[in-house]
C-alpha cells in the first residue's frame, strides 16, 4: 500500500520527492520521456494529471498545460493506456490527479476499479470533499487504493481531522491560499499550519504549491515528508525542453 | 462544511478544501439573512430606491392582436437600474458582503450586464472590483466593458479555454481562492455550488413574487404559461419561483438554440442530447459535454446564454416535470426580437428574446381565453452592435467605418 | 385663435394661419383632457404598466460624503422606459392622440432621445410615426437613429440651416402645415407656439408631483435646491414646478456652457449675453441670435440642450426671479459625469449631467444640514460614443476600428 | 394706398400678377437685375423678401435662397438700402415680406415706419396672426402702410372675416396646405375655398403657393385679382439664371 511505500521510503531519506505531469503535454512520448527522466533522477512517486476543460484549482500553468493537451487530442482513454505503460516500466507509485468530472463521467467505481487494476495507487481529486464523495470512498476502499485528501490552511482542526479520518496514503497540504503555481514565501509563517496539520493526522504530509528550488525543498525538511514540484518542471519542459528535467530533479533530491 | 444544497439529484458543493470555510461562512450569513425579515424589507428598499422596483408588468395589446392568440403580459425587468433582472441578484449580495464585512467583490461576465450590474452595485457601496470576462465576450460586448471601467471596475479579459462565460467563472474562481479573506465573489447566476443556485434564486424570486400579485391584481387570475429564458437560469428561476405551488400554471424555459440543435452550435442543455450529467465549476447539473466530460464549445447570438451549465435548481424542475424546456434558434430570436420592437415599442435584449420567441411560436395554438406571462429579463439597448449586424443595417456599418476613420485620420 | 398661452411677456402663438384651426383644435382637447381627473388617471396608469413610474428618489450616500456638504438627492427619470423623462411627454401626448383620432405622429429630435421616445409610444400607439432629425445630429447619435427606425419610424435627415435640433423643428412644423389632417406634431420640450409650452409641462408635471411626496416622505423636509439641466426647459418644468408654490425652494436651471461663454460656442439662453428676446418657431422667448434677428450656432456636448431656444416659462420664471439660471461647461459636465458614474453607480445623461455639474460647484458652500435634489433627467449609455471619445479611451477607438474593418473586409 | 392701385389696374387686366424674390439671393445685384426684367415684363407687384435663418413656411428652394442670401451675409440694414433703390427705380409698388423676428428686432415700429419712408406699401409676415400684431397694426395704420393677411383653405369663415378685418391691400389666400414651393392642383376644388375667401371680404384676392404656368394663371382668372408666383421664378434662376426670367413672365402676362 502506498503509505507503507512512503514510510520504507522515509527511513532512507529525508524528504521524498513528488512532481507532477498533464498526461499528454506536451504529448504523450514526451510525458513517457520526462517520466523517465524523473524516476532515473530519484523522484519517489508521481502525479498524472488526466487533463479536464475546466481546471478550477489550476493556475496558469498546469491549465495551459491541460488545454493544450485537450486540444491536441488527450482522450480519457489514452490517459488509463499511458498509465498502464508507466505503470509497469517505472518502479515507483503513481496516483491519477483529475477532476470529479472525469471520473464522473466514467462512471466513479469503474473509474476507480480500471485505475487500481491499472495499477494506480492513489487519486487526487482537488474538487471532490469527502461529502460529495461517497461512491469514491467506497470504491478506493474495494479496490485499496489511497483517495488522498487536501489540507488548506484556511482549513480548521476539526476539518482536518475530518478529512484525514476519509484519507489514505498521505495528506497533501497546500502551501497557502490560491491556485497552483505562484510563489509561496516558504518562511516560519508555514511552520503553524504545518504543526496543525502534523497533529490532525498520522498519514505523511505532503507540501505542495510554490515548491520550486533546492532551497524551498531544505525549508521542508522535518516539517513534511514529501515536497511536491507541481508547475516548475512544466515551466523548465516549456522554457529548456524534456532534457533539463533530470538535472533539475537531482539537484533537489541531493541530501 | 455544514450545508451542500441538492435539489433531487443536483447541485451540491464541489469546492477546492481552500474555499470551504469561506463557502461555510456564505452559508451561515445567507442562513441570517433568510431569515431574518428585516433583511428582506432592507433589500426591497434598496430596490425600490436605487433601481425602480416593483417593475410592472405591461400588457402587449399590439402582440396579443397580432397572434389572435391569449392575452400576453410582459414582467419587465428590463426596466431595472442597469437595464436587466441581473440587478436584483448583485444589489442582494452587495447587502450580505456589506454585512461579512469584506471590501472587494468579484464577479465573471458573458453579455457583460452582469459585470455592469456587479460594477454598479461596487459603486454604490464602495467596495472594489474585478470583474473576469471572457476575451471573446470583452469584443463582442465592448459597450459593457467601457462601462464597467468607467463605473471603476478592473475588467479582465480572460484567454483561457474557449474564452467565454465559463472560463470566465474558472479564472473568477482562482481569484477567490486566492483573496477570500477580503473578497466575495458575486456569482452572476443560479449556478455553481451551493449556496449560490438557492441565493441567486432568492433573490431573484422578487420577480415572480410582484408577478404573482401584480397579474392577480390586474386580470383576476393566473396566466396559463410563464416563459422565461434560461442561460445560467437566474431570471428563469426568479419568475417561475412565484408560480410553483400553482399547479396549472405551465412554467417554460427556452434556451439557446443557436444555428440549430443539429448544428451542434447551440447552448441548450436541458432540451437537447448533446448534454449529459456532469459535475464542474463546483456543482452537478446538465453540462453540455463530451463522453470524456469536456466541455463543448456552445454557441448563441445571446452572449447571456452561451453557457455549458444551467441551474441544478432547473434541471431538478426538469426531471420532476414541473417545467417544460424548449430551445429557440437565433434566426427566431432575431424574428421576435423585431417583431416586438415593431409591435409594442420595448426592446428585449437578445436573451429575453428567446422566451418571446418561443411564446410567439406557441401562442397561435392557444385560446383567446388564456394569458400568458413573458420574462422580459433585460433590456437590447446594450445588444446594437449584435442586432445592428444581425439586421445587417447598412447605415450602421456605414456609421462605423466614417467613426473608424476619424479615429485613425 | 381661441387661446394663446402667455407667460409675463413670453409664449404666445405665431402661428402660419393654416396652423390656427389646428391649434385650436389641440388647445381645445387639451383643455378637455386637464380638467379630466379620468384622463390624468389614464395618463398615471400607463406611465406606471408600460413605464415603471413613479421614478424613484435615490440618496447619494457618496456623493454627499464626498462634498461633505448637503445630503443629495437624485430623482431618477434615467430609469423611464426609453431611458428619459421624455417618454413622460410622448405618452401623455400619444393618448391626447389617440382622442383626436389621428393616426400619424411626427417629431423633431436633437440628442434622438425625444426620437426614440415618440418612435416607442407611436409602435405602442399603432401610429404611423416620421422624426426629423438634424444630419449633424443623425451623424452623432447613430444608435438612437437605428433604434428609431427598428421602431418602424422613418427617419429624415434635415439638410438645412445648421442642422441640427431648430432645424429639425422647423422641418416638422413644414410636415405638419401638410399633413395636419391625419398627423399631430409631438414637441419634445416645453416650446413652441402655445399650448405646447404649457402642455408638455404638464405632463412633465408628474416628476415634481412624485418627487415632492416622495422627498417629504423620505426627510420630512423640502430640499434647499433643486438643479435640472435646461435645453428646452421641459424636465427643469417638469421637477420645478412640483415646487413652485414652496418659496423656501431655490430652483436653478443649468444651460450648456459649450466651451465656455466667452467662446461664443455655447447654448446658454437665459444666463448670457449672447441671447434676447425674439420670436421663432412660434413663439416668444430668449434665443441665441445677433442683433438682425438670426439665429445664431450653438454648441453642447450634450445634443438635448444644444437649442437656441428656451421655454417661455422660464424665461418668465427668470425674470420673475423664481428661477436661478446657471451655465456649466463641457469639461465641467464631462467631469461630473464621471465622478457621479464612480461614486454612485448611475449614469446620468450628458444633459443631465449638465444638472449635476452645477450641483457640485454649489454643494461645498452648503450646509451638512442642508438637502438637494438634482434631476436626472436621463441614462447616459445612449451617449457612449461621445462619452468614449470625452474621455478619448484608446481601447474603445481600437474596437471601433477593428469592427469598421470586419465590415470593409 | 396698396389697394387703390391693384383695384386700378384690375380695370386694365384680368389678373395681375405679383412675384417674388429672396434679397441678396444668388446676389443683391442679381435680385436687382430679376427685378428689372419682371418690371420690365409687366408684373404688377412684388414680395421682397428679406431672409430670416428660421423660414418655418417656406418650402425647400425659398428656404434655401434663405440660408444663402444669409451666408452671403445679408443684414437687414443691407436689404432697407435695397429696397430704397428699387422703390426709386420702378414703378410698381413692393412689399416686405418676412418673418416676424426680423421686425421684432428692428423694433416693430420702427420698422413699419423706416419701410413705408423707404416707399414700402405693405408687409406679409406669415407668422403673425392679428392676435399677436397689435404694435405691427397701429404702426401699419400709422404710416398708412398694407398688412398683408393670409387665408388659407383651413380657415373658418368667422376666421376670414376676422383678418379681413384687419387686413388692407389685398388677402393672400395659400392654395393649399403645405409649404410653398410644392405642386399645386389647379382644379375646381379650389373654387369653393375661392368663393368662401370672396364672401369673406371685399378685399382684392391673391392666390399664391404653387401657380407656375400659363394655364395656372389662366385658371385663376375671374376667380382671384392676384396671381402670386413665388419659388418658381427662384428655380427659373437657379436653373437658366437671370436672362431667364423676362421670357417666363411675359408668357404668364399674356392674356
Ligand atoms: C438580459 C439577460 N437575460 C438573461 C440572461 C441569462 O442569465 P439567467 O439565465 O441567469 O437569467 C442574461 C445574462 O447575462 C441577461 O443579461
Ligand atoms: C436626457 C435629456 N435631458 C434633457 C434634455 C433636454 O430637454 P429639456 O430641457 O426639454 O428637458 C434632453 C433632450 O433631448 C434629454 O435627452
Amino acid at each position: 500500500m502506498l503509505r507503507d511505500y512512503l514510510e520504507n521510503r522515509l527511513k532512507e531519506k529525508k524528504i521524498l520527492l513528488m512532481t507532477h505531469i498533464v498526461l499528454g503535454y506536451p504529448t504523450f512520448d514526451d510525458a513517457y520521456k520526462i517520466i523517465e527522466s524523473m524516476v532515473e533522477a530519484g523522484v519517489d512517486l508521481m502525479e498524472l494529471q488526466i487533463p479536464f476543460s475546466e481546471p478550477i484549482a489550476d493556475g496558469p500553468v498546469i491549465l495551459q498545460a491541460n488545454q493544450k493537451s485537450l486540444s491536441g487530442g488527450s482522450t480519457v482513454s489514452q490517459c488509463f493506456e499511458f498509465a498502464h505503460k508507466v505503470v509497469e516500466r517505472f518502479n515507483i507509485p503513481f496516483l491519477f490527479m483529475s477532476y470529479y468530472n472525469i471520473l464522473y463521467k466514467y462512471g466513479v467505481s469503474q473509474f476507480v476499479r480500471d485505475a487500481a487494476e491499472t495499477g494506480i495507487q492513489g487519486f487526487i481529486v482537488p474538487d471532490l470533499p469527502p461529502e460529495e464523495g461517497e461512491e469514491y470512498l467506497i470504491a478506493a476502499e474495494n479496490h485499496v487504493t489511497s483517495p488522498i485528501f487536501i489540507f488548506s490552511p484556511t482549513t480548521s482542526d476539526d476539518r482536518m481531522k475530518y478529512l484525514a479520518s476519509h484519507g489514505k496514503g498521505f495528506i497533501y497540504c497546500v502551501a497557502r491560499k490560491g491556485v497552483t503555481g505562484a510563489g509561496t514565501d516558504f518562511s516560519d509563517h508555514l511552520n503553524s499550519y504545518l504543526k496543525r496539520s502534523r497533529q490532525a493526522t498520522e498519514l505523511p504530509l505532503a507540501l505542495g504549491f510554490g515548491v520550486k528550488s533546492k532551497s524551498d525543498v531544505d525549508f521542508l525538511k522535518g516539517k513534511v515528508d514529501i515536497a511536491v514540484i507541481g508547475s516548475e518542471t512544466i515551466r523548465l519542459v516549456d522554457r529548456e525542453g524534456v532534457g533539463a528535467v533530470s538535472e533539475f530533479i537531482k539537484n533537489l533530491n541531493t541530501d | 462544511m455544514i450545508d451542500r444544497g441538492y435539489y433531487g439529484g443536483f447541485g451540491g458543493a464541489f469546492l477546492p478544501e481552500i474555499l470551504v470555510t469561506t463557502f461555510d461562512e456564505l452559508v451561515d450569513y445567507f442562513n441570517d439573512v433568510k431569515n431574518d425579515p428585516v433583511f428582506w424589507r432592507e433589500y426591497e428598499e434598496v430596490m425600490s430606491s436605487y433601481s425602480c422596483r416593483p417593475t410592472p408588468i405591461t400588457y402587449a395589446e399590439n402582440l396579443t392582436n397580432h397572434f389572435n392568440g391569449p392575452k400576453i403580459y410582459i414582467k419587465r425587468e428590463d426596466l431595472n437600474h442597469t437595464g436587466a433582472h441581473k440587478a436584483n441578484n448583485v444589489m442582494g449580495q452587495g447587502l450580505l458582503v456589506k454585512r461579512m464585512k469584506k471590501s472587494r467583490v468579484i464577479a465573471e461576465t458573458g453579455a457583460g450586464q452582469h459585470g455592469v450590474a456587479t460594477a454598479t452595485m461596487a459603486a454604490k457601496f464602495g467596495f472594489d472590483c474585478t470583474i473576469y470576462m471572457g476575451e471573446v465576450d470583452v469584443e463582442r460586448q465592448r459597450p459593457n466593458v467601457f462601462w464597467m471601467e468607467q463605473l471603476g471596475a478592473e475588467v479582465i479579459p480572460v484567454k483561457e479555454g474557449t474564452r467565454i462565460l465559463k472560463d470566465a467563472i474558472n479564472e473568477a474562481f482562482r481569484d477567490w481562492v486566492t483573496n477570500m479573506d477580503t473578497t466575495h465573489y458575486v456569482l452572476g447566476t443560479a449556478c455553481g455550488p451551493h449556496p449560490f443556485p438557492e441565493m441567486v434564486s432568492y433573490f431573484q424570486s422578487i420577480i415572480g413574487k410582484e408577478a404573482r400579485e401584480q397579474i392577480l391584481k390586474t386580470e383576476g387570475k393566473l396566466p396559463k404559461r410563464i416563459y422565461a429564458c434560461v442561460g445560467g437560469g437566474s431570471n428563469a428561476m426568479g419568475i417561475f419561483s412565484g408560480f410553483f405551488n400553482d399547479r396549472d400554471v405551465e412554467l417554460v424555459g427556452v434556451e439557446a438554440g443557436g444555428k440549430g440543435l443539429d448544428s451542434k452550435m447551440h447552448a441548450v442543455r436541458l432540451s437537447s442530447e448533446d448534454a449529459s450529467v456532469g459535475v464542474a465549476q463546483g456543482y452537478k447539473t446538465f453540462f453540455l459535454q463530451n463522453k470524456d466530460g469536456q466541455m463543448r464549445e456552445t454557441h448563441s447570438v445571446a452572449a447571456g446564454l452561451d453557457y455549458v451549465g444551467v441551474s441544478p435548481i432547473l434541471s431538478d424542475l426538469k426531471e420532476k416535470g414541473r417545467v417544460r424546456f424548449e430551445a429557440a434558434t437565433d434566426r427566431e430570436v432575431i424574428e421576435a426580437l423585431s417583431l416586438t420592437i415593431k409591435k409594442e415599442g420595448v426592446i428585449p435584449a437578445l436573451e429575453s428574446s428567446h422566451a418571446f420567441a418561443r411564446a410567439f411560436k406557441e401562442a397561435p395554438q392557444m385560446s383567446k381565453q388564456d394569458m400568458i406571462l413573458i420574462n422580459q429579463s433585460g433590456r437590447g439597448d446594450k445588444d446594437i452592435f449584435t442586432i445592428a449586424d444581425a439586421v445587417s443595417d447598412p447605415k450602421w456599418k456605414e456609421f462605423i467605418t466614417k467613426k473608424a476613420e476619424k479615429y485613425n485620420a
